[in-house]
């Protein structure tokens, strides 16, 4: 059965909207209806404009031309809290908490129960924060100040909030890129029964499998510009994929045969009190290990322990037969070990700087004559690799922080891969990245992994460690609790072994 | 693969020169015309200004605040900053007094003085980077300390019988023209400051350090390491300066550059350097710090009182932070009544 | 596929209340930290002199403490939303001078009060017009009204002064007197401590200060009116040291243009010291009452045990230093306590 | 201020200072007389430059007044100097913030034609012409001791309140405090303590709490600054301690009324600081009318204040402090 536009008022509507900033075209005249208990999808490629879209519709950016209508009425939203204040809930691409704030007053921040007189009703926030993250299955202390979370714990503190509000329309701007499975489905759980109460919901996702599962319409933007608004049914994946990128779709994980060689990242015995435990496992030349877990397993931790940015209690670590000490980047940069952090906000770029230095920062050693800094070979590096990962941008010289989600980790990417490194720990590397780019991510690990260099591979999307890897490893709770051959690895081996509930036998030694 | 314009930025519309300028004029760049408009005007109007002597006058009141605005640059732009260098300065003044008192050579006492200022800069650094404590708290503390301990080394004396040499070349001047022969040291400092902090790695990560230090921890920059080099750096040349300022004045004593931090400040950030670490250009500085110079002199010249002078000091640093936020918000606002102008909606291709 | 996988987060962990427990206690201990030390240094003192908590004495140290905790805790609410207000000591003095007029013209001394905190509001609309509306660095914008209405308030002021002769003597009696060792001042400053603490702790716009000074950015996005939030902080800031301002007249009975000058730094110390971090966000107005009682009283310590002024700077630093190493210290402690708790706590869940 | 000076007349400045005085000279007209007090807008200092200025319109020459506004910022007193240099002023008559620090600038500007007078607060003896003194340090020291020894019965441990450690007046003064102890008849009294309350308000306040505390048998205070007595006024007349202890030292009338008349305070003296602006003005220009040298005995008049002799390395002094008390303190509006 087909979907037509149904004949009532969109509750939330745009009405060829434009939106610049400064030479970069954004948004070019782009229409959208959502309707009540229709959940609706926004595609497009990184740098397409579904961002800043959903900043209009939040009234976070007034658009250059065009309206925004509720109930088919024209408004002027002046801000958030004009949004807001109409019903209209949204989950940013990148999660907004007050790190100092407990997890609890973040999510009811400016519209807490009261009590008499006007003030804080601070039980009451605390009830139905937990009842709130019961609904989620979320397993977090409402009272833990939001400081210290990990993207996803970030993501599911959003969605929480998104859904207090009992919003007539949901907006959810990449709510899944750090999300698991698990957190996932239960995510559109909650979400169906929204919508089946009549909320109007706007999903954005990388994930075509989500789209698909959750969404009877989708709205596919190229370059700013409207490139369709259609219902899903009868759609494919390649449909999909085609108005996006306005072409075919290689192979998504495009794995290329390699020659396994010697180890060459060796960690022994690894542990960080009250984080992880007696972590064992190597990573060979040429291949791929992919390291699986839930959300808050350890994995990032352990990585950024390898990498030295965390300091370890115990155990040690080997590049390439030489020891690392703890806590020194800088080595371990030097021993040809690089680290592709998964927060790209905060530990991947320092957002306030041009695309060409942070791509920089990592190369000084070969931008540097005489101690000088050599600005030409600094443009070239940062070029060079800008160009290889198709990074979306206006000039190498502007700000990092206006590009769009997708093509910031991109510049993370082109930040580590340009130093050319021997072992490469990749976390969450194709966080927020489109499906065209992401096949060519893949591509581009494979081809490393087939020039010798040993990949570390932490991904919360588990199609994409089964579709890479050689060998998967499991954390659970900060152990490691299984190794899984690449041959062996399906889903439900990766999540049971996940879930804590592996088989011993097959435990790493 | 896709072809060429996913890559590069879709052909859009090019704002207007006018506009790409109004964005391109920087802070700093503002000071610095301000600065000439003001050397331009005080030359031609203001009476007793352009003499050698005056102009050595100026140059000598303004080199402690110059020298000290260096590595507070420097330090500012990696997100630090030190409150002690005043106290620093008269804590090496006054070690400089205690010592030529007890009767040691002047040539031996200098190098222990900036070998103090190392030590009070590493005091400073490491409870900064070893404890994690905000450098604002600790340099309050130290400020307070180091002016404490030089209160008790040189007491109430007040030592003014350095060698003539030394006094003549800290407050005279290369011949009859106006430079103080102290600002050919200051020139080199200068030069190597710029060099550092614009043209090297270490000046990359201090600008890196200062706007993510997190980003630059993870870039395999070493944050504290570099830090602690910075405060470091900061008490050798406050001790240096506090050496100067002894010659200059030929006086040590204890409260020798009390309140100077605030001056150094005020300069910094009239210079356009942004105390949350990561903005700003060693030329805004110097050129800040010769702006407040400059015109201090010439309103003393033209008999403005101290109060006048005080109130406006306040007002340029007021204008200082507005101005350059109140022309970037004309000129986008300017820039969307353009685009809105332009702009027409192409029809969208439904399927 | 992905969304099919069964839920994971099996079992809720236990409730947290032991956990929350010792989280709310760490919390707390970033003013216990002050208070400890507090108390040590009262009671070492009163063991080496037994007259220095006498009923006199006690009613100096609250006395001497009152301006600073009044002064601090409209800083630390400006500091909360990682802002900061350095024009606070300017502010106190002209309206302590406002005040003095007024009641030497023998106004009564109920106006007088209202007319100091009126006129410290009005500067506080001026700093928070300034900050909010142009999206400015706090720290110059206010440095700069600091030079202002210093400069203003010598102009106006010029060399006159007020005496206590020209104030009337129920006045200069309330800025003493009290009930047994309570001042009535003192009774004051502490109503108007708990009553913007409970400000900031259960109404909708003290939290807002909260958020917003932990992320502005965040703020923003969560429909929070920021600007009139950081105009209420500043308001309430230029009240409060308004309102020290009359007190300080009541107290010291003498007032001239010189009043409140470098006043700033040592309301930044006492915040400081109080654990109100200045990346905003965090921190209670008690605290920096607390930071305040402790500057206050080392001050009244040192002479208390016959230390010679001359090691009383050095010794302040020291303590200053003490004070907020010992803070951090005990703060990383519980950290590392905390999360060598979770991981027994995991492995006995992992068991 | 109008006045130009042609370039003969500039270079008479360092000749006079150096040749021959001659009392019979003219005294000039329209010269202009830069005072540069230790801080502007200190009380003391304008009523003590204001006499300057009254004594300056009388011989028809011209008064400025330049400072900055703290009174410890050595290095603008500094530049203030090189700026007066710089306008070509005939006369400076400065209160020192250091005797060392203004040396260089106060050099450069007699070598310049300028004449320097320093007044209340002296620079070492070779860099200015003549130094006006308010009194002698010795007589101020003496006194003020001679004072609290009378209001405690000669008996009892005393303090010392004074402003900075580094304040060249007040280590004078109190160094000739110390030394009047010493005599027999003060033999009951001991001085117990010094405290700095560096000419601040809060500072002075808490020392005189912390001496107190310290010393619960304290009978008197002497604090020979202005800031300091009134500080000490304040916080005696709102304790416990009102009339028990004493008071005493260097205040002016108006500050002192209220605690004199309410009983905090018997007596204190002062010199009157007009008269000692309007005898650095006289002096100035004496200087610059060649009519003295600054060599020591040689005699000037000036005005109505009467004739002074120079004494040794050119101090002039103003003669000896009143002592006010109840009976006398509204006399005098100061
Ligand atoms: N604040 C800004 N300043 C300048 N340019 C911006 C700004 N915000 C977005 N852009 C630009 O607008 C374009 C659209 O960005 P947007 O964030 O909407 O993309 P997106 O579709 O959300 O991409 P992604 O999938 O990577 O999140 C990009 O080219 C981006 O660089
Ligand atoms: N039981 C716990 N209590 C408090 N914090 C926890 C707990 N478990 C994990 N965390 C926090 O979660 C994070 C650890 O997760 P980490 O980011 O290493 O997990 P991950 O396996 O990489 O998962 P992901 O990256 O998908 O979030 C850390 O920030 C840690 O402080
Ligand atoms: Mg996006
Ligand atoms: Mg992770």
């Amino acid at each position: 059965m087909k979907h037509p536009e149904p004949e009532t008022t969109p509750v939330l509507e745009l009405e060829g909207v434009s939106k610049s900033f400064g030479a970069v075209r954004a948004l070019r005249g782009v229409s959208l209806r959502l309707y009540a208990g229709e959940a609706h999808a926004l595609a497009g490629e990184n740098g397409a404009g579904k961002s800043t879209l959903i900043k209009v519709l939040a009234g976070v950016h007034r658009p250059d031309t065009g309206t925004v209508l509720l109930d088919g009425e024209p408004v002027g939203f002046h801000g958030p809290a004009d949004a807001r204040d109409a019903g209209v809930a949204v989950i940013y691409q990148e999660p907004t908490l007050f790190p100092d704030l407990s997890v609890a007053e973040n999510i009811f921040v400016g519209r807490q129960p009261r009590r008499s007189f006007g003030r804080v009703d601070h039980r009451a926030v605390r009830r139905a924060t937990a009842e709130l993250f019961e609904r989620l299955g979320v397993d977090l202390d409402p009272d833990r100040p939001a400081r210290g979370l990990s993207i996803a714990d970030q993501q599911l503190v959003e969605i929480a909030k998104a859904l207090s509000f009992d919003a007539r329309v949901l907006i959810m701007d990449e709510p899944t890129a750090a999300l698991t499975g698990s957190e996932v489905a239960r995510l559109f759980g909650v979400v169906r029964t929204l919508r089946s109460q009549g909320a109007a919901v706007l999903f954005i996702s990388h994930r075509l499998e989500e789209i698909f599962a959750l969404c009877r319409r989708v709205t596919t933007l190229r370059d700013g510009a409207l490139i369709s608004s259609e219902p899903l049914e009868g759609l494919s994946e390649d449909d999909l994929v085609r108005r996006m990128v306005g072409r075919d779709l290689d192979d998504l994980y495009p794995k290329q045969r390699t020659e396994i060689g010697e180890v060459a990242l060796g960690v022994r015995r690894l542990t960080r009190e009250g984080v992880f435990t007696d972590v064992s496992f190597e990573v060979r030349r040429g291949e791929i290990v992919g390291l699986a877990g839930l959300v808050g397993a350890g994995r990032s931790e352990l990585a950024r322990a390898v990498f030295g940015v965390d300091r370890f209690d115990g155990g040690e670590v080997e590049v390439l037969g030489r020891r690392l000490r703890t806590g020194a980047p800088s080595a371990a940069m030097a021993a040809g070990l690089a680290l592709v952090p998964e927060d790209r906000r905060a530990q991947g770029l320092v957002m306030d700087m041009s695309i060409e230095r942070n791509i920089g920062l990592t190369g000084f050693a070969a931008t540097t004559r005489a101690g000088l800094m050599n600005r030409a070979a600094e443009r070239d590096r940062a070029v060079d690799w800008a160009v290889r990962l198709q990074v979306k941008y206006a000039r190498l010289a502007h700000v990092v922080g206006t590009l769009s989600g997708g093509n910031q980790q991109k510049v993370v990417l082109a930040k580590w891969l340009a130093t050319s490194p021997q072992v490469l720990i990749v976390d969450e590397p194709t966080r927020g990245i489109d499906v065209g780019t992401k096949a060519e991510v893949h591509r581009l690990l494979s081809s490393l992994a087939a020039q010798g260099v040993a990949v570390l591979m932490i991904s919360s999307d588990l199609p994409e460690i089964l579709g890479m890897a050689d060998r998967v490893l499991v954390m659970h709770e900060g152990r490691l609790t299984a190794e899984i051959p690449g041959s062996e690895a399906t889903e439900e081996a990766v999540m049971a072994a996940a879930t804590g509930r592996a088989d011993r036998g097959r435990t790493a030694a | 693969m896709p072809d060429a314009t996913t890559t590069t930025m879709a052909p859009a519309v090019r704002p207007p020169a006018l506009a790409r300028l109004g964005g391109a004029v920087r802070w700093d760049t503002a000071v610095g015309v301000l600065l000439l408009t003001l050397l331009v005007c005080s030359f031609s109007f203001v009476d007793n200004f352009g003499n050698a002597l005056n102009l050595s006058f100026l140059i000598g009141n303004t080199l402690p605040i110059a020298l000290i605005a260096l590595p507070m640059t420097l330090l500012v732009v990696s997100g630090e900053v030190d409150l002690s260098v005043g106290s620093t300065a008269g804590l090496s003044g006054a070690v400089m007094g205690a010592l030529w008192n007890a009767g040691m050579t002047i040539e031996a006492i200098i190098p222990l003085c900036l070998l103090l200022g190392v030590v009070c800069g590493l005091i400073n650094g490491l409870l900064v980077t070893r404890l994690g404590l905000p450098s604002l708290a600790v340099t309050i503390g130290t400020m307070a300390a180091y002016r404490g301990i030089a209160q008790i080394v040189l007491g109430s004396d007040s030592v003014t019988d350095f060698p003539t040499q030394y006094l003549d070349f800290g407050s005279g001047r290369i011949g009859d023209t106006f430079v103080p022969y102290a600002a050919v040291p200051f020139t080199v400092l200068l030069a190597v400051a710029v060099v550092v902090l614009h043209a090297t790695p270490t000046g990359r990560s201090l600008f890196a350090t200062g706007a993510g230090e997190e980003a630059a921890r993870f870039s395999g920059i070493r944050v504290k390491r570099l830090k602690l080099s910075m405060f470091v750096t900061t008490g050798l040349i406050s001790a240096l300066t506090g050496v100067f300022w002894a010659l200059h004045y030929a006086s040590a004593r204890y409260d020798n550059a009390t309140g100077l931090e605030l001056s150094v400040i005020a300069a910094v950030l009239l210079g356009g350097i942004d105390f949350d670490g990561g903005k700003g250009t060693l030329g805004g500085a110097v050129a800040g710090v010769l702006l407040l110079g400059t015109l201090q002199n010439v309103m003393s010249l033209t008999n403005v009182s101290a109060q006048s002078q005080i109130v406006v000091t306040g007002v340029l640093l007021v204008i200082s932070v507005l101005a350059p936020r109140v022309g970037r918000q004309v000129s986008e606002a300017r820039a969307r009544r353009r685009t809105r102008a332009a702009v027409v909606p192409p029809s969208p291709r439904t399927s | 596929m992905t969304v099919t996988a069964d839920p994971v987060r099996q079992q809720p962990a236990p409730p947290p209340d032991a956990s929350r427990r010792l989280v709310d206690r760490v919390f707390k201990a970033r003013e216990l930290a002050v208070a400890l030390v507090l108390v040590l240094i009262l009671g070492a003192t009163q063991l080496s002199n037994t007259e220095f908590l006498s009923e006199q004495g006690v009613k100096d140290l609250l006395l001497n403490a009152t301006i600073l905790v009044l002064v601090a805790t409209g800083q630390a609410v400006v500091v909360i939303t990682r802002n900061v207000d350095l024009s606070v000591g300017s502010v106190l003095g002209i309206s302590a001078f406002a005040a003095g007029i007024h009641l030497r013209d023998g106004g009564s001394p109920l106006v007088a009060v209202l007319l100091a905190v009126g006129l410290g509001a009005l500067f506080g609309v001026l700093n928070g017009a300034l900050v909010s509306l142009g999206k400015v660095p706090a720290l110059v914008v206010t440095l700069g009204t600091l030079y202002i209405v210093r400069g203003i308030d010598s102009i106006w002021v010029g060399s006159r002064q007020i005496t206590a002769d020209a104030l009337p003597a129920g006045f200069v009696d309330f800025g003493h007197d009290g009930i047994w060792v309570l001042p009535y001042l003192a009774l004051l400053a502490t109503a108007v401590l708990a009553g913007v603490a409970y400000y900031l702790r259960s109404y909708h716009s003290g939290r807002d200060l909260y958020a917003l000074g932990s992320s502005p950015e965040a703020a923003r996005l969560a429909g929070i009116p920021v600007r009139a939030r950081i105009m209420t902080a500043y308001v309430l800031c230029g009240a409060l040291a308004g309102l020290a301002g009359a007190l300080y007249l009541a107290r010291f009975g003498n007032v001239d243009s010189a009043t409140g000058n470098g006043y700033e730094l040592t309301v930044v110390s006492a915040v400081v010291v109080g654990g109100v971090a200045f990346t905003g966000g965090s921190g209670t107005v008690y605290g920096a009452a607390l930071g305040a009682l402790l500057l206050t009283s080392i001050n009244s310590v040192l002479p208390a045990i016959g230390v010679s002024s001359v090691w009383v700077t050095a010794i302040n630093g020291f303590l200053l230093l003490l004070a907020i190493a010992a803070d951090r210290i005990l703060a990383l402690r519980v950290a590392a306590a905390l999360r060598k708790k979770a991981a027994r706590t995991r492995s006995a869940r992992h068991a | 201020s109008g006045t130009t000076k042609d370039s003969a007349n500039k270079a008479a400045g360092p000749a006079a200072a150096t040749g021959k005085a001659d009392p019979n000279k003219a005294i000039k007209k329209g010269l202009t007389v830069a005072f540069l007090p230790k801080q502007v807008n200190n009380p003391y200092f304008t009523t003590s430059d204001g006499g300057g200025k009254k004594a300056l319109e009388q011989l028809g020459s011209t008064y400025k007044e330049v400072g900055t506004s703290s009174g410890t910022d050595t290095s603008g007193q500094v530049s203030y100097v090189n700026t007066l240099t710089q306008q070509q002023v005939d006369a400076i008559a400065v209160s020192a913030q250091d005797p060392g620090a203004l040396c260089t600038a106060l050099k450069q500007a007699m070598k310049n034609g300028v004449s320097v007078v320093t007044y209340d607060s002296d620079t070492q003896t070779g860099c200015r012409q003549a130094f006006v003194s308010q009194a002698s340090a010795e007589d101020l020291g003496r006194t003020q001791i001679q004072l609290l020894a009378k209001q405690i019965g000669g008996k009892g441990e005393i303090a010392i309140l004074s402003a900075a450690q580094t304040a060249t007046n007040q280590n004078t003064w109190i160094d000739f405090m110390k030394d009047e102890l010493k005599k027999p008849e003060y033999k009951d009294i001991k001085l117990v303590k010094t405290a700095y309350g560096d000419d601040d308000a809060q500072k002075s306040f808490q020392q005189t709490q912390g001496l107190l505390q310290e010393h619960p048998g304290l009978k008197g205070i002497v604090s020979p600054t202005t800031v300091g007595i009134k500080a000490a006024a304040q916080y005696l007349s709102g304790s416990k301690y009102r009339g028990k202890v004493k008071l005493t030292g260097l205040g002016t009338p108006n500050d002192m009324r209220a605690y004199v008349k309410n009983g905090t305070v018997e007596a204190f003296e002062l010199w009157d600081p007009a008269k000692l602006g309007a005898l650095a003005a006289h002096t100035a220009v004496a200087l610059e009318s060649g009519r003295i040298t600054g060599a020591e005995g040689e005699t000037f008049t000036a005005g109505d204040l009467g004739s002074f002799t120079i004494g040794k390395d050119g101090v002039v002094l103003l003669g000896k402090p009143t002592v006010f008390d109840k009976a006398n303190i509204d006399q005098f509006k100061f």
